[in-house]
Parts: structure tokens; C-alpha cells; sequence
């Protein structure tokens, strides 16, 4: 078990780096000068000489990246060419409580549901309710968040009024997004456990459990969904992923003042330090949620233990 | 006196993409108090199938189990109700499964396997009920069951599992217990230790056993009596030493020609049965066998046989055996020879 | 009443080989997975849809009145009417012809999309597999940092650095994709290598190439076809989230997500501009998917017979 | 008494796990085998029997020995003459669901070994030579351009036979080659591998679990144990006079097909189960289950030593 963590451990340090080594020199090698690009006014040589000292863009690459580095080992990111005088620090600080509210919820309605679901379906199989899941699933899987959203806004929000189109003020502002995003994840887990569960049932384990007279009751809930679920740990990382990049859609299109929809408007306009700071803080936030998801893992597949 | 179990006409059949599979064609057998049946014959014959419909953990669907009467102790156990057959599995017939490294769950410690069930039908303690588990452990032969008690399956041997499955299936005193080709996948030192323990553990409990193989050699060792299965019908029934050294049909006579004897070398062909068993989705008309069949007669080919009984409990489904048939004798390089004489083996 | 008479009781001269016949009809493994699809009413309808929407998209924008980009302000923001049947967009151009136009885009990414990462993994997954050793050591590592690096920070860095369109999209899903299928490939690789059949090859004395192309490909194929059909409507998926989030294909140039990404703009003055691409794409992507299902449970030998 | 066709010396092939532990499968093994005869080899799961038979055939480097085939020493040579090589030993698998490719015609199968050495002129004749074997092997021409998933068990086997035999080989690894198969079934396959002998003077490995078959077969018999030969000598030589104490076990624990003999010998199983040569230790590697164990069987390797008609053992009770 050790070996294992550290193992993990070791390939999460060296993705680290390779996330930072590789965004900084695309970012760096990119054509033009990112001042320029980004004040969207017409400066003078003489100032932009001296943004571009002061932003240290005039010394080589490599020290550039040394500097970086030792910058963030500080947790220090840099500033923003767009915001002036803003740091990305700052820029986080500020959004990421609100993704991780909106993700967080998503996160916690999907899992159960997913779970629920999937059960429900395989339990019922060949029944109306597996019919309604499965092809709720399939749905869930086929239809991009974005129509997702305009759907739920349209119907709830601009017809009915349950909930309010979009913005950020309040827990009934944020019940659409969440459903958005909750969608894709409940019906990818409704999938995957339908299938699991069905596989299980024929598993020689699940005759020897019926075989020692356990009731359905038990041998559902005991043999069937706790092996159901172990191969489904690993992909909770994934789903993270999933949610994070729908966050970016959902957060643009409820207007919501997350670190997705700053990063989607940092795209549109080009501003380099803050693709750059985001995408760092976003891939290290990844690979550290891949981390824990694995050690989950590990300690819970005991097969794992002693394997690896 | 009435047998333990008794199953008469079990049909079971099969629903496949390609169309309905019978598997079991009318199989009937019974087990008395304390004596071992062995079920032998080649695989797809239908004997795993059987004893699955008996315990009633047949996955249906796709098996369905078309007609046929199973009474245990007097009862019809066929007409229960899934919850009340959680009575009697584990508690009054339990099961030996052939591959233990697929039959035990792989993210339960051996401990709690064995407690879910002795709690259930005994309702006991959860320490009492561990108390069970380990001394059941050591019934098995296992050195250091309290160590094993907490070990997961995957960090067993081959050997050290099929004990655990075995001290499962007997932690609460089954009277029948049901063995599902228990050694296939053992080794010969690891059998040979296996069915001691299943011969020692009938010695001292009076359980019955329904054992099913294919190895000759495990019925003659095991079996009280005998009943060869092929093509999903029991085609002979009769006491051990009855069916070795008098058998009737031409597919035992086959099953043990195929065995060569200690005194068999090269220069002696084999006795062995051509081709291969029917492909169950279209069972030839007639008798099952009769392809194969080095005495086949047109009978054989019309219709099938009917079941002559003989008066000791000798039971065989053959033409041959009809009085219009001619007399035909067993090839004698295939019949092993009695080693004792009747007084000798009261 | 028995229908066995006296006469029955006669022995058969035995038939040479009777015993060995096979009474069920021969038919490949290729043909049973085609006779499977082409009895799954499923897969009938979804194959066709599939037919019909790319057939679509090569021929109606060359039959229609209008060219994709053609603008005509004083037609903008029209509704579907007789003349743009699927409406005009706020410059006037004919949604109909540009959602096929950027069918063609849409569909072109998802086939390369899905199968150019899958054939990479093929090559780099079959390598490390059949070799082993070193080779498979260090491609093993490289894949295992690699997939722990989240897609996100490949595309977004790629877009940037190449710039949005098409193929920009395809070879950020390379670079992402083939990781996934080659750690896949290596594995059934590695599996069959030692399979029986494959040794077999071996001692008859057959070359590497016969074994790696004659024995171990044709039977990781299935698995490979179900991979691509279903990495179709997920690079799909990708174009149309990129396009969507303004990093993907750009304007005038079009596609599905560049189509959905206007629409929603202004979707709730004129819905139509966002249903028309949003459900094609729902449909299409949907449609992709169950096919996918279908060829693999076709493929599924435990579920034959 | 005819010629030594096959000879090995001293044979070594190890495994590394995890990179760190070394699993000595096959440590000095050494036997021969004359021209016509069968060698029967016998052991239980994991002792190595199996890779002697692939170290043979070359799917597996040795690792240390000398094997000489038909007086040449084959164990270094050049990969042109390791695929003439194949024209003459060949090997019958174990598993027949797993030994032929899903994806072709028996016709291909059995002509797969015709192509690689380009044994045929034309079409026909390669269509001929199939059907020829197929003969060969009791299957009927009809059978050709069937799949082997529509074949039995026995059936899929004997097209794995008709495989080997159509380089026209002189030497047989039987690979457990009927373990696989129903009783019945082993008997047909039985027979006709007796029956290719004498036709056609082939020489025979034959490795199997199943004592009874493996006497019937074989002239000379080895048995193994983690890694070893124990027991090496003529058959009836071995069966009837076992020496080692592994040998004696094992016959033990074989049942007889005859309800009498139980109720007359009562045995006492072995204790203990195998465990794989990783790392092994110094001693006897039979020694933690030897009921005769004695003090040196812990510390000092046994060596073979011989007595006489050929019957040789590897344990310390017989210097």
C-alpha cells in the first residue's frame, strides 16, 4: 500500500510539472506581444517597452520560466494583462468559491442519483421504469450541456418562473445550473452502474451467497452494489473533469461569476497570464481530486492492496 | 422409507437468442438419508443445471423449469415461494461450487462470508457466529483458521478456497449437501485431500451428498449409487458396485472403456465412444445416444427407450434391454473386476 | 402407444462420420455480427439516420439557392419559411444550408476525430505490447502521466497555439485521444500474444508480421470498431463544446457547436435559431450512440447463442 | 533399440516477477527421448511441465542447457533454422477454445503451417493436402469451411492435430492435450495419437496431469515437481516401484475407477499444497511435504542417481 501511494504520488508530481512546463512554453512561444494584444489600446513604444520590463518579457525564455516557477512555488501566479493590476491570486479567490459551490452541488446530486438509478433500472430490468432510465440515460448523454441549459432556462425560468434566469444572488439562483450540470454525470453513472449490476448478477459469488439463503434484500445490497460500485471509484475522477468543463458553459450561460466563465471570457480575449495561471490552477486541481480518488481506491479494493 | 430427496420427470430449459435449449429432459433420481449419489457424465449433459434447479439459484430467466416434482423430506419444494426456499438453502441443503476463486466474493473477508450465513440460520451472536466460522475453518483442515478468518479470497491458494467453500457450505449442518464437480479444478494431491475431508465430514454428520463429476475415478471412490446422465436424461441408475462391475448401457460401457486400467498398454486400443455428444438445440428424435451408439438399432433412431427396472433398483434406459432386442454383452476390457466378494463387502 | 415394432430390433450399419456431423448452418463470425445488426431494428434505424444525415450533408449544400456564408441583411433573423425553410440568421444567411455545411465539418471531425487518436493508440499500444520490455516500460510511464494531465489544459493550450477550426480540433483530440485506446490495445495485445492460438503461429514458425497482423488484429478489431463507432459522437461531443465556448470552429466558417453557439445568443428572441442545430446534434449524437451499442452487443461473444 | 531423437541436458528458464523475484520454472532438467517412443510427463499445476515443452519449441528462450534434436544441438541457432526447425517439432495445445483462431476457416488453420513453408505448388494441391488431413483426423471434407466455434470440443482438437501433422512433423509436445476433453472424448484422441505414431513413427512429449492416460501412452514417464525431474524411468518401472516420495504420493492420490479397491486401501492424502519455485532455498524442494523427511533433505540439493534398468530418482533416501 505504501509503494502504491508513493508511486501516485511520484506520477502526480511529474504531471504537475508537465502541466506547467508545457502551458508556459506554448503561452511564452506564442506569436506577438501579449501587451499589445491585450490593452486593446494603441501604446507608445516607450510604455510598452516598459510594461514589457515590467512584466519581465524583455529577459530570455529560460529565465522567464525560472522565475515562474519560483513564483509559484510561492503560490504566486502573476498578474493579469487584462485586468490591470489584478493578480490571478486575486482573480481565484474570487471565482473559485463560486465553482466549487456550483460543481460541489452537482457533484452531490449526481452521485446518489446516478447510483439510484442504475440499480432501479438493472433491478427492473425489461420493465417500463428500465425502459424510462435507460432511455433517460441516453438522453443525458446525447444532449450537449448548452441545450441542456437553454431548455431548462426557457421552460422553468422564462415560462413558468420557478427560478430565476440566471446570475449569482442566491441558493434558488443556483438550482438550474446545477440541474445542468448534475444531467450529463446522473445519466453517465446511471450507465455505468445498469451495466455493472447486471454483469453482477451472474457472477458465481452471487449464486453462492443465494445458495447460503440470504435474502434478495441482502444479497443485492451486501454482494451485488458494493462490487458494482468498486470499479466505478476510478471514474469519479473523470467525472470531475466532465463537471469542470461544463462548468464553463454553464457558468457563461447563467451568467455566473465563476472561475469557468473568466476563463472562457480569458480565451476569447487572449490574455495569456491568466490562461495560463487558470489553466495550472485548474490541471494541478485535477490531478490533486485524481490523487485522492485513487487512494479511495486503493483502500477500498482489497484486491488493490496487496497487487500494487 | 421415503427419500431424503426425490426428484421425478425435472424439466429445465433454456432461453437463447437462437431459441429455447432443453437441458434437463425429464430427470428423476432420489437421495436417501445419509448416502452418497453421484450424478456423473460429460459436460452439457445437464448435471450441473439439475442440482442448481433443486437448490433453486438457477438464474431465471433465461432457465425456466418446465415441468417435473421436487420433494425434499415429503415437501414439494418446486411450489415455494422464493422466500420460503431461504429456509432451507444453506440451512437444510447447501452447496460446493466447482471454481472457488470465482464463487467467493472477492471484496469480502472469508470471515463474514461464512458469518452471514451462520447468523441467518442459526441466529446467533455476531461472536458466537465467529466462534462457528473458525472452528468450521479447522473442520476443514485449515492451519491457523483465525488468521484465514480475516484473509480476503484472492490471498488464498486454489486449495485453502474450495476448504473455505466446503466449511461454508457445511457451518450449518446441511442434511443434503450438494457438490458441483468440486475437484475440476484442483490438482490430484489437492482432490485426493478434498474428498477425504467430504467423505470424513459425512462420517461424522450423516449428511447425504449429491455429488456431480466427471472422473470415474472420484464416483468410484464417493459414490453409495450411481446415476449416468447424458443429453439431459438420466440414462442408468444402480448401486456403485452394481453399475461398475454389471453395467447395462452402452454409454457406461463407453464412460469406462475410456478409463484405461492398470493393465491396458498401447498395444490394446481404447474403448471409446465416437463423436460427439448432441447439440442440445436440436435433440436427434429417438434415443439421444443412438448416433453414437455402437449397437444402434432402428428402434433407437424411432423412439425413445422407456426405463427397465430391475429389482435391485437397477434401472436402465436402453432398447437393449427390451426382450425383442438381441442379446448383447458388455465388452469385457471395459467392466473393472470385483477385488471383493459379497460377504466381504457387508 | 409404442410405434416401435418387432422389426425395430435390428442393428444399423453405422454410417461413417454421422456422429461427427454438424446439424447447425456454418456462418462466420463476421456474418453472424452483420446478421445480428441487420435484425436489430435498432441498429436498422440508427444505421439509416446515420446514412441519411451524411448524405444530407454532402448533397444539400450543393443543390440549395444560397451559399453558406452568402449574407443578405435585409433578410436577417428571418423565421422558416417556404424560401429559407429552416429560417435566416441575424446577417441573413440560410440556416439550412449552413447546418449542413457544418454537418460536413462536424461529421469530418468526428470521424477523424475518433479514428485518427484510435489508430495512433493502435500502432503505439500494439508496439509496447508485442515488444514489451523497455519499449513498453517507457511507453507505460509516458501514458500514465499523460492521462493524468486533464484534457482541458491540451485543447486550451492547442486552440491558442494553433489557432480555432478544424483541424486544430482533430489533432487536439489526437493528442488527447490515443492514450486511452493504446493502453487498451497493449493490454489485448498482450493478452492474445500468449494465447494458444497465437503460439500455434508461432511454432508453425510464422513471422511477427503474420502473427501480429493475421492472428492478433483480426481479433481485436471487433473491440476497435465499437471504440471508433463510439468515439464518433464524443469527438462530435468535443467540436460542438469548443465551438460552443468560442475556441473551436470560427465565423463564417460553421459547424454544429458554431451554429448552437449563435443560436443561444439570442435564443430566447428567436428559439429557432438555437433548436434547429442543438436537436440535430442531440439526434445525431444520440443516434451515433445507440448504434455504438448495438455493434457491441453484436460483437459480444457471450451474448451469441 | 532405436536412436535418440531428442536430448536435454541440464535445461534452465526462469521468470522474473516484478522485476526482483526469480521463479526458477524449469532448474536442470535433463532426459531423452528415442525416435518413435513417448516420453510421459507428469506434475502438478505449475511445476514447470509445461514450460519444458515451450522452451523446447522455442516460444521460450532457455535460459541454460543443451538440447540436441537428431544429434544437432538446437539450443543456438539462427531464426532461419529455428523456422526449418518447426517443420520437424510441433506441439498440440491444451485448451481447444483457445488454441484456434476464431476468425478462420479450418481449411486455414490446418493450411496455416502449409503456407508459412510453402509446402504446396498450387491451389489444389493445398485444398488436397486439407482434405487429406482432415481424413487423417476423422473430419469430413464438409467441415472445411467451417469455424471453429461450430466444432466440440474433441473435434476443435483433432483440427488442432490435423494443424500439427500438416508440416508433417516427427516430433509432438503434447501439451495437456486432452485435459480439456470429456472422458469419452480423451479415449477417441487417445487412440488416434497412438495410432499417428505407429503410422507414421512419431516421437512424443506428452505432458498431462492425468496419470492413468499418461501410463497408457507413455514408454518412459517423468515426473515433476516445482521446477525438477524426481523421478525419471520406464513406465511400468515407475508406476509399479515408485521411489520418491512425491512419486508414491501422487499415484496415491489418483482414484481408481473401482469402487472395490477403496474399500481396500485406505490412503492417507499428502499433506501440503505446491507452491511455485520463487526463490527457492537450499534442500530438497519436496521436503516441507515429505513424510520421510530427514534432517540433510533441509540443507543439501539430491542428486539423481540411477538404478538399474533406467529408473532414476532424485532424493536423498536413494544414494
Amino acid at each position: 500500500m505504501k509503494k502504491y501511494i508513493l508511486r501516485r504520488v511520484i506520477i502526480s508530481i511529474v504531471t504537475i510539472w508537465l502541466i506547467v512546463t508545457i502551458s508556459f512554453f506554448l503561452v511564452h512561444v506564442l506569436p506577438g506581444n501579449p501587451i499589445a494584444v491585450n490593452s486593446g489600446k494603441i501604446l507608445s513604444t516607450e510604455t510598452l517597452d516598459k510594461l514589457t520590463e515590467y512584466y519581465g518579457l524583455d529577459r530570455p525564455l529560460s529565465e522567464q520560466y525560472l522565475i515562474y516557477m519560483k513564483n509559484l512555488l510561492h503560490g504566486n501566479l502573476g498578474y493579469s494583462y487584462k485586468y490591470a493590476g489584478q493578480t490571478v491570486n486575486g482573480i481565484i479567490a474570487k471565482t473559485f468559491p463560486v465553482s466549487a459551490q456550483l460543481g460541489l452541488q452537482a457533484y452531490l446530486i449526481s452521485i446518489p442519483l446516478g447510483f439510484l438509478f442504475g440499480i432501479i433500472a438493472a433491478k427492473r430490468r425489461g420493465k417500463t421504469v428500465d425502459y424510462l432510465l435507460v432511455g433517460f440515460s441516453a438522453l443525458g448523454v446525447s444532449v450537449p450541456v448548452f441545450i441542456v441549459a437553454a431548455l431548462l432556462q426557457l421552460i422553468f425560468a422564462v415560462e413558468l418562473k420557478w427560478f430565476p434566469v440566471s446570475l449569482w444572488k442566491g441558493f434558488s439562483y443556483t438550482i438550474l445550473p446545477t440541474l445542468t450540470l448534475a444531467l450529463g454525470s446522473i445519466a453517465g453513472r446511471t450507465r455505468s452502474m445498469r451495466t455493472l449490476m447486471l454483469e453482477i448478477v451472474n457472477e458465481d459469488y452471487v449464486k453462492t451467497a443465494k445458495a447460503k439463503g440470504l435474502s434478495k434484500a441482502v444479497i443485492v445490497w451486501r454482494h451485488q452494489i458494493k462490487n458494482a460500485v468498486i470499479p466505478m471509484i476510478p471514474m469519479m475522477g473523470m467525472e470531475l473533469v466532465g463537471i469542470l468543463m461544463g462548468s464553463f458553459v454553464v457558468e457563461n450561460i447563467f451568467a455566473i461569476p465563476g472561475i469557468g466563465s473568466y476563463f472562457v471570457t480569458s480565451v476569447q480575449a487572449l490574455d495569456y497570464t491568466m490562461i495560463l495561471g487558470l489553466t495550472v490552477f485548474l490541471g494541478v486541481f485535477v490531478v490533486i481530486a485524481n490523487f485522492i480518488v485513487d487512494i479511495i481506491y486503493g483502500v477500498i479494493d482489497p484486491r488493490i492492496r496487496v497487487t500494487k | 422409507m421415503e427419500p431424503l430427496l426425490n426428484v421425478e420427470d425435472l424439466q429445465v430449459s433454456f432461453q437463447t437468442f437462437a431459441g429455447e435449449v432443453a437441458a434437463v429432459r425429464g430427470v428423476s433420481f432420489q437421495v436417501n438419508k445419509g448416502e452418497t449419489l453421484v450424478i456423473v457424465g460429460e459436460s452439457g449433459g445437464g448435471k450441473s443445471v439439475s442440482m442448481q434447479a433443486i437448490m433453486g439459484i438457477l438464474p431465471m430467466p433465461p432457465a425456466r423449469i418446465k415441468g417435473g416434482r421436487i420433494t425434499y423430506k415429503g415437501e414439494d419444494i418446486l411450489s415455494k415461494s422464493d422466500k420460503e426456499m431461504e429456509k432451507y438453502r444453506g440451512k437444510e441443503f447447501a452447496m460446493i461450487f466447482q471454481d472457488s476463486m470465482t464463487s467467493l466474493n472477492p471484496t469480502m473477508r472469508v470471515g463474514r462470508q461464512m458469518t452471514e450465513g451462520i447468523r441467518k440460520h442459526q441466529k446467533v451472536s455476531a461472536q458466537t457466529a465467529k466462534e462457528i466460522a473458525i472452528d468450521m475453518l479447522r473442520q476443514v483442515g485449515l492451519p491457523n483458521p483465525d488468521k484465514i478468518y480475516k484473509r480476503y479470497p484472492h490471498t488464498l491458494s486454489g486449495g485453502q478456497r474450495q476448504r473455505v467453500m466446503i466449511a461454508i457450505a457445511i457451518s450449518s449442518k446441511p442434511s443434503l449437501l450438494f457438490a458441483d464437480e468440486p475437484t475440476t479444478a484442483l490438482d490430484v494431491t489437492m482432490q485426493a485431500q478434498i474428498l477425504d475431508i467430504m467423505n470424513q465430514l459425512k462420517k461424522d454428520t450423516g449428511a447425504s451428498i449429491l455429488l456431480v463429476t466427471h472422473n470415474l475415478g472420484i464416483v468410484a471412490e464417493m459414490a453409495d449409487r450411481i446415476a449416468v446422465i447424458y443429453a439431459g436424461q438420466i440414462v442408468e441408475t444402480a448401486s456403485a458396485r452394481e453399475l461398475f462391475f454389471h453395467p447395462k448401457h452402452p454409454y457406461t460401457w463407453g464412460l469406462l472403456g475410456a478409463m484405461p486400467g492398470m493393465e491396458t498398454d498401447k498395444s490394446t486400443e481404447l474403448y471409446s465412444i465416437k463423436g460427439t455428444p448432441p447439440d442440445m438445440f436440436c435433440p436427434p428424435i429417438g434415443c439421444a445416444f443412438a448416433p453414437r451408439c455402437a449397437y444402434c438399432m432402428e428402434a433407437c433412431r424411432k423412439e425413445a427407450p422407456e426405463e427397465y427396472r430391475e429389482e435391485n433398483g437397477h434401472s436402465t434406459r436402453c432398447w437393449l434391454l427390451d426382450e425383442r432386442a438381441p442379446k448383447v454383452e458388455a465388452p469385457t476390457a471395459v467392466i473393472p473386476k470385483p477385488l471383493l466378494n459379497e460377504e466381504e463387502v457387508q | 402407444m409404442s410405434i416401435v415394432t418387432k422389426k425395430d430390433f435390428v442393428m444399423v450399419r453405422e454410417s461413417a462420420g454421422a456422429a461427427d456431423s454438424i446439424v447447425r448452418p456454418s456462418e462466420s463470425f463476421v456474418k453472424s455480427v452483420m446478421r445480428k445488426m441487420r435484425t436489430n431494428k435498432a441498429a436498422v434505424v440508427t444505421f439509416s439516420y446515420i446514412i441519411l444525415v451524411t448524405a444530407l450533408a454532402i448533397i444539400a449544400p450543393l443543390v440549395s439557392r444560397y451559399e453558406f456564408d452568402m449574407t443578405n441583411i435585409m433578410d436577417g433573423n428571418k423565421g422558416p419559411s417556404s424560401l429559407h425553410w429552416f429560417g435566416t440568421d441575424a446577417v441573413g444567411r440560410d440556416m439550412w444550408t449552413r447546418i449542413w455545411v457544418g454537418a460536413r465539418v462536424s461529421l469530418t471531425i468526428g470521424l477523424f476525430g475518433s479514428i485518427i487518436p484510435e489508430i495512433l493508440g493502435i500502432i503505439i499500444g500494439g508496439i509496447a505490447g508485442y515488444f514489451g520490455g523497455v519499449i513498453d516500460s517507457v511507453t507505460m510511464r509516458i501514458i500514465d502521466v499523460g492521462v493524468c494531465i486533464p484534457s482541458l489544459v491540451y485543447i486550451t493550450m492547442l486552440m491558442l497555439f494553433l489557432g480555432g477550426g478544424p483541424v486544430t480540433i482533430i489533432a487536439a483530440l489526437a493528442m488527447v485521444g490515443w492514450m486511452g485506446p493504446a493502453r487498451n490495445v497493449r493490454g489485448r495485445v498482450m493478452q492474445f500474444k500468449n494465447r494458444e492460438f497465437v503460439l500455434a503461429t508461432k511454432t508453425l514458425g510464422g513471422s511477427t508480421g503474420r502473427l501480429i497482423f493475421k492472428n492478433i488484429m483480426p481479433n481485436i478489431m471487433g473491440q476497435l470498431v465499437v471504440n471508433i463507432t463510439s468515439g464518433i459522437p464524443a469527438a462530435i461531443f468535443m467540436e460542438a463544446y469548443l465551438s460552443f465556448i468560442g475556441m473551436g470552429v470560427q465565423s463564417p466558417m460553421t459547424s454544429w457547436g458554431q451554429l448552437s453557439q449563435a443560436g443561444a445568443a439570442v435564443f430566447r428572441i428567436y428559439p429557432y435559431q438555437l433548436l434547429f442545430p442543438g436537436v440535430i446534434i442531440s439526434v445525431t449524437i444520440l443516434m451515433f450512440y445507440i448504434f455504438g451499442n448495438c455493434l457491441r452487443d453484436a460483437l459480444d461473444p457471450k451474448l451469441s447463442n | 533399440m532405436s536412436e535418440i531423437l531428442l536430448d536435454v541436458q541440464g535445461l534452465k528458464k526462469d521468470f522474473r516477477i516484478d522485476g526482483k523475484h526469480i521463479l526458477k520454472a524449469v532448474d536442470d532438467v535433463s532426459f531423452t527421448i528415442r525416435r518413435g517412443e513417448t516420453l510421459g510427463m507428469v506434475g502438478e499445476s505449475g511445476c514447470g511441465k509445461t514450460t519444458v515443452g515451450r522452451t523446447l519449441l522455442r516460444i521460450y528462450e532457455p535460459d541454460g542447457g543443451k538440447i540436441s534434436f537428431d544429434g544437432k544441438d538446437i539450443s543456438k541457432i539462427s531464426k532461419r533454422q529455428e523456422k526449418e526447425l518447426t517443420k520437424k517439432m510441433q506441439m498440440i495445445y491444451q485448451d481447444p477454445y483457445a488454441s484456434l483462431n476464431s476468425f478462420y476457416t479450418v481449411e486455414d488453420i490446418i493450411g496455416e503451417g502449409l503456407d508459412i513453408h510453402k509446402l504446396y505448388e498450387t491451389k489444389a494441391e493445398r485444398r488436397e493436402r486439407i482434405i487429406e488431413l482432415l481424413n487423417v483426423v476423422g473430419l469430413h471434407r464438409d467441415h472445411m469451411n467451417r469455424f471453429p466455434h461450430e466444432f466440440s470440443g474433441g473435434q476443435r482438437q483433432r483440427i488442432g492435430i490435423a494443424r500439427a501433422l500438416a508440416v508433417n512433423p516427427e516430433f509432438i509436445v503434447c501439451d495437456e492435450a486432452i485435459s480439456a476433453l470429456d472422458v469419452s472424448i480423451q479415449a477417441q484422441v487417445i487412440n488416434m495419437l497412438t495410432k499417428l505414431q505407429k503410422d507414421r513413427n512419431l516421437t512424443y512429449l506428452f505432458i498431462a496431469h492425468d496419470l492413468s492416460m499418461v501410463r497408457y501412452i507413455s514408454d518412459n514417464i517423468a515426473v515433476m515437481y516445482m521446477g525438477k525431474i524426481v523421478e525419471y524411468g520406464p513406465t511400468n518401472e515407475v508406476y509399479l516401484h515408485p521411489m520418491h516420495p512425491y512419486t508414491r504420493g501422487l499415484l496415491e492420490a489418483v482414484p481408481v475407477a473401482n469402487p472395490d479397491y477403496t474399500k481396500i486401501h485406505k490412503k492417507t492424502p499428502m499433506i501440503g499444497e505446491v507452491t511455485s519455485p520463487i526463490n527457492p532455498k537450499p534442500g530438497c524442494r519436496f521436503a516441507s511435504r515429505c513424510p520421510v523427511v530427514m534432517d540433510v533433505c533441509r540443507t543439501t540439493d539430491p542428486h539423481m542417481t540411477e538404478s538399474e534398468n533406467g529408473h532414476k530418482t532424485c532424493c536423498h533416501k536413494y544414494r
